[in-house]
Order: structure tokens, then sequence, then C-alpha cells
């Protein structure tokens, strides 16, 4: 049976038997090439879901807006970790939730009207194919591959010249537009007041200009430094097509090199910045 | 009258301008075309379908200083912003022109918005035909097409070795100097069509589809970013406040977007449109209801920018289609 | 490299060790360059990175956060967090193009007035070998 | 040369700041420009945007009536960033005003009428005007009620003048404090509570209706009880406001700017509204 097939039947189910009032999953977008989010509230509407390459969305995101009610939705590997990193800070119940992990051979670059060619970057160097957490698994866990190098962008960031990479930066953020598209589709992202929409103290300024496009820019990734789960949703809402996954990709490398944390693997360890070692050596201040 | 001009004359005219004006113009910026400004002729692209996002940061920029404070003998006193210099804008698809003439309407109405007004006339529109459809534009269906000619002062058609011109207004006239032009013997290639979309009494459609779960359901999966209203050539919500930098303060205005979590809120913490589903129908409703009651036409020139660019495939032309469905008797 | 440099030093100092140790370097007459503007805060661990970067982005050459010493936070843990949070920002400004040298994270106990002194001059000279930061421009030439 | 720039303010001196209540202050404000003092009319309802400079602008209804030729005056209660600033100024200090803007309470067609006034918390300044009109014009109308809520004693703004309205001919004074203290021997009731307790009659009447939204929800339910028609009720609508121009599009609701074509409205023109607000 086909994964969509399993997602409709698991779907049906849940929603005939009242387990839950809601499954959140994807549908054929209207460029009929691509999916889109696809919140089911009845057995009928579980016809709609679909699952292919075209499914990028980490539709984890929307478990925020539906606290407290019974929910299942449609997970892939990375997604499955935003659960865990809610789960981790307290923003979602598990008991409300039904996970349908869906076994992921990577997704691929979202192109309106034309099926994407090119996987996305971070599919390239993906070590978990399965989710990390579910109720019921949609396809059969793969052995995962070894991968030599997992940061081969950052590691070629990293490789740049202090100015070339300043010039580099400064070029990206000029373009942002401050839409908040990076923010809106980060499962990682939901404070109810954002540091960039805070009036006093006013943090980042109004202008949708270099210099405060860089503090928004910047904070925002910092702000998900070993919270944040590899989705890549940030990149791909991008209007502009900032390389905002270099940001994050190059503060996961950090943690992983010196916390050996990665984020949403399960929902209990703790997060690196909650936590400490007394002797631990981290190469400032001694 | 059409003319003709050769594509290395169009090339030595753009030249011109570039030295004489600011010239702006859709250019690469990596994978995406933007409109930029231009420092060197070669870098204006002259194949294209459209630009990511619209050139009307140009005429209404995504930041403007509307005044600065300047203290004097210990006395405040208020600078406000000018617009100096003119600008060239060239390559502006027709709907993109027309979605000018959108913003003519709120701002140029009286009291002027003096700053847009000063964009406005120091800013030559050209234009440049479209030759094949976007597959998500649809703009025959809202007043436009790929041949019209509105707002722009300057039109000019892709033909082979060349383009065919079209100087519509004066200002055109005056900037297209006749020694770059010969009189034009090819035809006029024929306009692409766009598909169509159900627009036709969509205003009333849209006052009575207004109660009902329909906006809830469609804002389930709305994120409430801001990207469909930033890329909108007719969009023109905006906030105002103070920035302030080691001493010298300046009123600012930015763009903002009626998806955004705090439009409509308050001091105090009230917020009139808390939910989501009527932040959604906010969006439509000013485009294709309370926009065409204030001044005429839908507000939406059908570039189709939003449909390609929304993370989530919030697609007005499919809210038009269910919209004029609802509104069907049953 | 310009020889007139004078960099613009912020320096956010712990209530409890740092800033007492900076009063202590004055009272005991040490020296230490005047390129640094001293903010009090209660604890290192009270500096969101965000006020780094802010600082960096309104025109600081350099930004010192200066702490207790390891063991000895007044608030037990705080700097603890703080050299965890920082050891992040390190590589990651420099990532950014913003030099490694132009931040500093620094233990200075209330009795180490000599050694804040040592700290923010030699700070100090690595600024000025480092030249002024390029300021990100508040209204860019692109749109 | 002064601009035509619609955003630039008029630069203004803040005369006076008085204390309403603990968290309301009342800025009495002058225009520097001798000039436009005599051509800055206004109604009561309308409005006008106070500057903090550095910090922003906010919209504030009048408080004053422009016939007494008097300082402008604003209301701020501490609620946000502007305000906040706005409380810090002392008298001297250089502001700047954008207005006035919106329209206003329809006085004419109140002649000859009895009028209800009811306000809640800072709801009740840009009622003052309506009130001050009426009293200095008292042969033009009939029975005035004025109706004045607050959360307490402290908060009851324009306290000072409320003699001087209960002795006014044919003025009946009500006021009203959701908690009581010690001293406090009036009303202790919410204002809906109170509407229908003096069960007030729609005969020949108005009521004219300002306060918190949840406030003006639940008076509205009783006045309809009583029998008021929405053509009799008055009341006013607020938006997140940022021009007062009808550009910003902030506070737009259904086809209407509150800024331009509000913020006073009937109950009726509300509600060929769509959107509630």
């Amino acid at each position: 049976m086909s994964q969509t097939a399993q997602i409709r039947q698991a779907a049906r189910e849940l929603l005939q038997g009242k387990a839950v009032e809601c499954v959140i999953g994807y549908e054929r977008g209207t460029d009929g090439v691509n999916a889109r989010p696809f919140f089911a509230y009845e057995a009928a509407e579980a016809d709609r879901l679909i699952f292919d390459q075209t499914c990028t969305h980490d539709l984890a995101k929307y478990l925020l807006n539906r606290k407290g009610k019974s929910t299942a939705i449609v997970v892939k590997p990375c997604d499955s970790r935003a659960i865990n990193l809610l789960l981790n800070e307290s923003q979602i119940q598990r008991d409300k939730l039904h996970i349908i992990g869906v076994v992921c051979p990577g997704v691929v670059e979202r192109r309106w009207g034309t099926p994407g060619a090119k996987q996305l970057n971070a599919c390239q160097v993906c070590q978990q194919h399965t989710p990390v957490v579910y109720d019921t698994l949609v396809g059969q866990p793969v052995s995962e591959p070894a991968v030599a190098d997992p940061y081969p962008d950052v590691a070629g960031m990293e490789a740049k010249p202090a100015d070339e990479r300043r010039t580099f930066w400064e070029e990206q953020f000029s373009r942002c537009l401050r839409c908040y598209a990076c923010r809106q589709a980060c499962p990682g992202c939901y404070c109810p007041e954002c540091f960039a929409e805070r009036l006093d103290p006013l943090w980042v300024g109004i202008r949708i200009a270099p210099g405060e496009n860089e503090v928004w820019n910047t904070m925002r990734a910092f702000h998900l430094a070993g919270r944040c789960i590899g989705c890549y949703q940030c990149e791909q809402v991008c209007p502009v097509n900032i390389r905002l996954s270099l940001l994050n990709r190059k503060l996961e490398k950090d943690v992983l090199g010196m916390f050996h944390f990665q984020a949403g693997m399960d929902a209990e360890s703790p997060p690196p910045f909650s936590t400490y070692q007394k002797d631990e050596k981290l190469g400032i201040g001694e | 009258m059409r003319q003709f001009i050769s594509k290395q004359n169009l090339i030595s005219w753009l030249r011109q301008q570039m030295e004489a004006r600011q010239l702006v113009a859709p250019t690469q910026v990596d994978d995406l075309i933007l409109f930029r400004r231009i420092d060197r002729v070669d870098d204006v692209i002259l194949q294209f379908q459209n630009t990511a996002t619209s050139p009307k940061e140009w005429l209404f920029p995504k930041t403007e200083t509307l005044f600065h404070v300047e203290r004097k003998d210990g006395k405040a006193e208020l600078i406000p912003a000018e617009i100096d210099g003119e600008t060239v804008i060239f390559g502006l698809r027709p709907c993109d022109a027309r979605g000018i003439t959108m913003l003519d309407l709120p701002y140029l109405a009286d009291p002027a918005d003096t700053l847009y007004r000063q964009h406005r006339q120091k800013t030559v529109l050209v234009g440049l035909s479209c030759l094949t459809a976007c597959p998500e534009c649809f703009c025959e269906s809202m007043g436009s097409g790929p041949e019209d000619t509105a707002a722009l002062d300057i039109m000019f058609t892709e033909v082979r070795d060349g383009y065919l011109v079209q100087a519509i207004t004066e200002k055109g006239r005056s900037l297209m100097p006749q020694a770059l032009l010969s009189p034009a013997e090819t035809v006029k290639p024929p306009a692409p069509e766009t598909a169509p979309v159900p627009s036709e009494g969509i205003t009333a459609k849209m006052r009575q589809a207004f109660d009902g779960p329909y906006w809830g359901r469609v804002a389930d999966r709305c994120i409430h970013c801001n990207v469909c209203a930033y890329v909108c050539p007719t969009c023109y919500c905006f906030d105002v406040r103070d920035y302030t930098n080691k001493g010298s303060v300046e009123r600012v205005r930015s763009w903002e977007s009626c998806q955004s979590p705090g439009f409509t809120k308050i001091a105090g913490g009230h917020d009139p449109r808390a939910n989501k589903g009527a932040r959604m129908r906010q969006r439509f409703s000013h485009k294709l209801l309370y926009f065409p009651e204030q001044f005429g036409p839908l507000h939406c020139v059908g570039c189709g920018r939003c449909v390609r660019a929304c993370p989530v495939n919030i697609d007005i032309r499919e809210i038009m289609q269910d919209v004029q469905r609802m509104g069907a008797p049953k | 490299m310009a020889i007139d440099f004078e960099p613009r030093i912020v320096g956010f100092l712990c209530n409890w060790c740092s800033y007492a140790g900076a009063d202590m370097a004055g009272t005991a007459r040490i020296c230490y360059p005047s390129n640094i503007r001293v903010i009090r805060v209660p604890c290192s661990a009270r500096i969101d990175p965000l006020l780094v970067v802010k600082a960096f982005q309104l025109g600081a050459d350099g930004v010192l956060v200066a702490g207790c010493h390891p063991g000895d936070c007044h608030y037990t843990e705080g700097n603890y967090y703080s050299r965890r949070r920082f050891a992040l920002l390190y590589p990651f400004l420099e990532y950014l193009g913003i030099e490694k040298g132009r931040l500093r994270l620094e233990w200075v106990s209330a009795s180490e007035g000599r050694k804040f002194s040592h700290v923010v001059s030699s700070f100090t000279e690595g600024l000025v070998s480092l030249g002024p930061r390029e300021k990100v421009p508040a209204e860019g030439a692109l749109p | 040369m002064k601009s035509d720039n619609p955003f630039v303010p008029h630069m203004a001196t803040l005369r006076e700041a008085v204390e309403l209540t603990p968290d309301v202050m009342l800025f009495r404000i002058d225009l520097d420009d001798p000039d436009l003092k005599p051509d800055f009319s206004y109604q009561p309802g309308q409005f006008v945007f106070v500057s903090a400079f550095g910090t922003g602008e906010s919209p504030f209804g009048l408080t004053s009536v422009s016939y007494r030729r008097g300082p402008l005056e604003v209301a701020v209660r501490k609620v946000g960033t502007v305000t906040g600033s706005l409380h810090e100024l002392e008298a001297g200090a250089s502001v700047g005003v954008r207005g006035p803007f919106g329209n206003h309470f329809p006085l004419d067609d109140f002649r000859g009428k009895n009028i209800h006034i009811i306000g809640g918390g800072i709801g009740f300044a840009p009622l003052r005007p309506v009130i001050l009109t009426i009293l200095d014009h008292r042969s033009d109308y009939e029975d005035l009620l004025i109706l004045n809520g607050a959360r307490t004693p402290q908060d009851l703004v324009f306290a000072s003048e409320f003699d001087t309205w209960a002795a006014s001919p044919r003025t009946r004074l009500e006021l009203t404090v959701d908690a009581g203290d010690k001293s406090w021997t009036g009303r202790v009731a919410l204002i809906p509570s109170v509407v229908r307790e003096l069960n007030l009659s729609p005969q020949n009447s108005v009521a004219v209706i300002c306060g918190p939204p949840i406030m003006i929800h639940f008076t509205l339910i009783e006045l309809k009880k009583l029998g008021f028609a929405d053509h009799q009720i008055v009341t006013t609508l607020e938006g997140k406001m940022k021009c007062g121009l009808g550009k910003c599009a902030r506070c737009n609701v259904g086809d209407k700017y509150v800024c331009k074509d509000g913020p006073v409205f009937t109950l009726e023109q509300i509600s060929t509204l769509l959107e509630q607000f």
C-alpha cells in the first residue's frame, strides 16, 4: 500500500472513531504539482490527503494553534523532531496527539508549477529517515546511511575569508523584506511577543534596512541555537531566497560539536542552554 | 504611433537614462530577478517573466523617512523629507504598472500623501509588454492585460531584432529621442492569453460570503507571515514609528500587513481582529469588497505573485472560485 | 592602519565581581584605556546575545562581557550559562564576518583590578590593530 | 515655508499637565504658530495625534471645546510606549500635534432632545466636550444625564467638575465604580446594570456611549432592551491608527476607516459594517 493510501486509511479511522477532531496532513495544491497543508475534520475528507516528495512543510507548527485539542498529524522525521522539541518545551501535550510518522526519502525544493528537481540541501545529508516519535508508522524503516560530512555547506562558508563572508551576509540581509515568514513557518518560533515586535525596549527598529535586518536575521537564528531541528522551512518560505539554513546549520554544527546535542531527538534531554557542566572546557574565559 | 528601436539603440538609450537619472530595472540577484538600481547597463535583464517582488517599493519604499527632528537654539524643528532626483523604472510589466494606479487611488486622494506624490512625479514608468503569460497570472480577469498601458509613460514590445516603441505620455515622449527610432515595419506579435478567473460580480458574492466557516478553514493553514502583502503590487498598508539613533530623531514608515498578528492591536491590548479567520477574511475583503466599494476597481491586478510566493498555497484564484460558488443559490 | 583610531568598546560588567574589579582598578589608580563604556549588569548571564549584536549594529568596535569566575557566581550558576552562550556566539559572529577579536568574555573578580586593566588594555590594542568596524549602513543603497 | 506633508505635525508646547487619576494626565497644549491658532477649530468627538518625538505619536480624543479658545486638551492614560513618554513630559516641553481628524458627535441632531451621556473609564474623556457644549448652550437641549463609571473612585476622570455639572439646570450626574473604597458612599455597579436600573427612557432621547469595548457591548444590550432604536445610539469605534488620513489602512473596518469616517458612529451605521469591531 502506498504511503498516501496508508495515511488516508489511518486518518479515516481516527476521524471515524472520533479519536481526534482533526488530522493535519498534506493535500495537492492549486498548481497541481506541489503539496500544501490540509486540515481534515471529517472522515470523508481523508481522501484528500497525500504524501510525496513535495510535502515540504513542517506541520508541527500548527500544533501550537491546537493546544488542548485532540489532533492527529502527519510528520516526516525532521517534523517529528519538532514535536519532541515542543513536548520538551511544554508547548503541546502528548496525550492529545496522534502522530502519523512517515518514513521519508527526502523532499524536493518547492518550485511553483513544476516538480522540484533538486532535493533540499538538508535532505541530501539527512541521517534520520525514520521519525523519532510516532504512534502510527507509514513505510518501512530504513538503515541510516553514514554521512561523512553532514555540513558541507557550512564548512564551505567557514572556509571563506572574513570580508567575503561579511559581504555575502550584507547582501543577503539587504534583501530581507522583514515579512517574518521564516519565523511564522518555524515550529520553534512561538514567543507570544517576538523580540522583533517588542516596543519597549525597541530591539529591532521598524526600518526595513540592512542594519536592522542583520539584527533580525542573526538573532532569529541564535534563538534557535540548540533548538533548530533542521526542517529547512525558514529558507523554503523566504520570498527572496535568503540562505537562512546556512545560519541555522552553522549553529547546529557547533552545538553538536561543543555540546554533543541535537534538538528534538527525544523529549527529555535538557537543551544545551538550560544546562551546563562545571568543568567543561569551551575555550573561552580560560 | 508605433515606432521601432533596435536592441542596440535600446541599450544606448538605457545607458543615457542611467547617466541622467536613477535607472531601476530587473536584474539577476542569485536565482531571483529583482528590480534594482542599475549601475551597469549589462545588468539589465530584458527577457524574464516577472520579478519576484513588485516594483512598488520604488514609489512606496519598504521604509521611508517622513521627517526628521532638528534642534536649533533649543527649539525643535521638523524637516520634512523631500524626494530629489528623477528615476526611470524600466521593464515594468503591465500588471505592475496597473498596480501603481491602484496605489494612486488612496495615496493621491485629498490630502495627498506628499512623498508618494513626489515619487510619482519624479518617476518615469517604462513598460515591457508580455509575450508569454506566467502560469499563475490572471491579469485579464482583473481588468488589465499583457498590453495594458495604464500608468505607463513608454511601452516597449519585443519583436525580431528590437522593440516596438509606444510613447504614451508627454513625459514619455520627451525622454525618447527620435534619432534612436525608426518607423515600425514589423507587426505587433499577438498578445498571450491568460487563464481566466471568475472575477465578474465577485464584490457582491464577497458580501454574501462574509460570515461562515469558510475563512476559518482557509486560515487553518495560513501561517500569518506578510509575504502576500509584501510581494503584492497593490497592498499599501504601513506602520509609522519614531526612530532614534544617537540623539537624532526621525519618523519613519514601513510596510505592514493585515496578516501580521499585531496589526489591529491597540495600546492596552485590545485587538478587535484577534481571530485568524477574521484576519484572513480582511485580506480578501479588502481586495475584493472594500476597496472596490471605496474606489471602484478590484484591488488586485492578477500578477500572480502571492499565488507563487505563499508558503502554504493560499491562492486568490481559488478563493474567488470558492466565493463565487458559495454565493450561488443551493 | 589609522593611528588616531580610538575604538569604542561597550563593556557589560557583572555587578558583583567585574564592576567591583573595575572599581578596584580605579581606587588603586591602575590605568586602563578610556575606550570602554561600562554598563553594569546584575550578572554576565544577563547578557542576551541580542545586546551584543545590537551594540555592534549601533557602531561598537568591540564588546566586552565580564563576570565572576566560574564557581563564584553570586547567583550560583549564572556564569556557567553565559559561558555556554558565548562559546557559541563567538564562532557565530565570526561566521557572519565579525572578527573574533571584537568580542571578549572574561572572568574578573572584585579583587582583580589589575586584571581588569590588563583585559581592557589588551582588548583595546587588539581592536586598534583590527581597525574600525565597517558599520552596516542604516540606510543601504540597495532596496 | 510650512510643509504640505500631512504627516508633519504642528509644533506645539505642553502648557500644563494635570493628574486626573493615578494613571491619566490631562495635557493642555498650545500650538506654537500664532497664525495657526485662529484656524484650528474642531468639534466634540474629533481627535488629534500627539507626538512625543523619539517615541512616536498616538491619537487622542480632544476633551476641550474649540469655541472657548483655550489650549487643546487631551486626557492620556498610560498604557503603552507613546503614552508612557507623554507622561514623562513636563510643562514647556515640545510636542507635535496633527489634526483635527475624524467626524464628530452630531450635536446639531441632538438639539431639542434628552441626552444620555454614558462613559466608562478613560472613554469618558472625549464625551466631556459634548457635556460642555450642552451646558454652554443649555436651552438648545432637553434633559441631560451624565453617567460616568470607572474601576475605582480614584479612576473617575474630571472629578473636579462634577459639582458644576450636577448643579447645572436639568442635569443629573450619576457616578458608579466597579469597586468602592472606604470614602466612597456612591454606587458600586457596572455601567450596564446602572443603565438598566435608571430605566432610561428612549422617548425623544439619544444615548452617547464611549468606553472599553466590553462596556459598550453590554451597555448596548441594555439600551436595546429599554427600547432605544439603533439611530438613537451614538458610540465610538476604536481602531489602531497610524495616519489619520485613511491611507495606512490600519483602522479599516468594512468599507470605512475609523480615522476618517469615524470615530463617531450611530449603531445604525455600525450595523451596516460587515465586521464587528
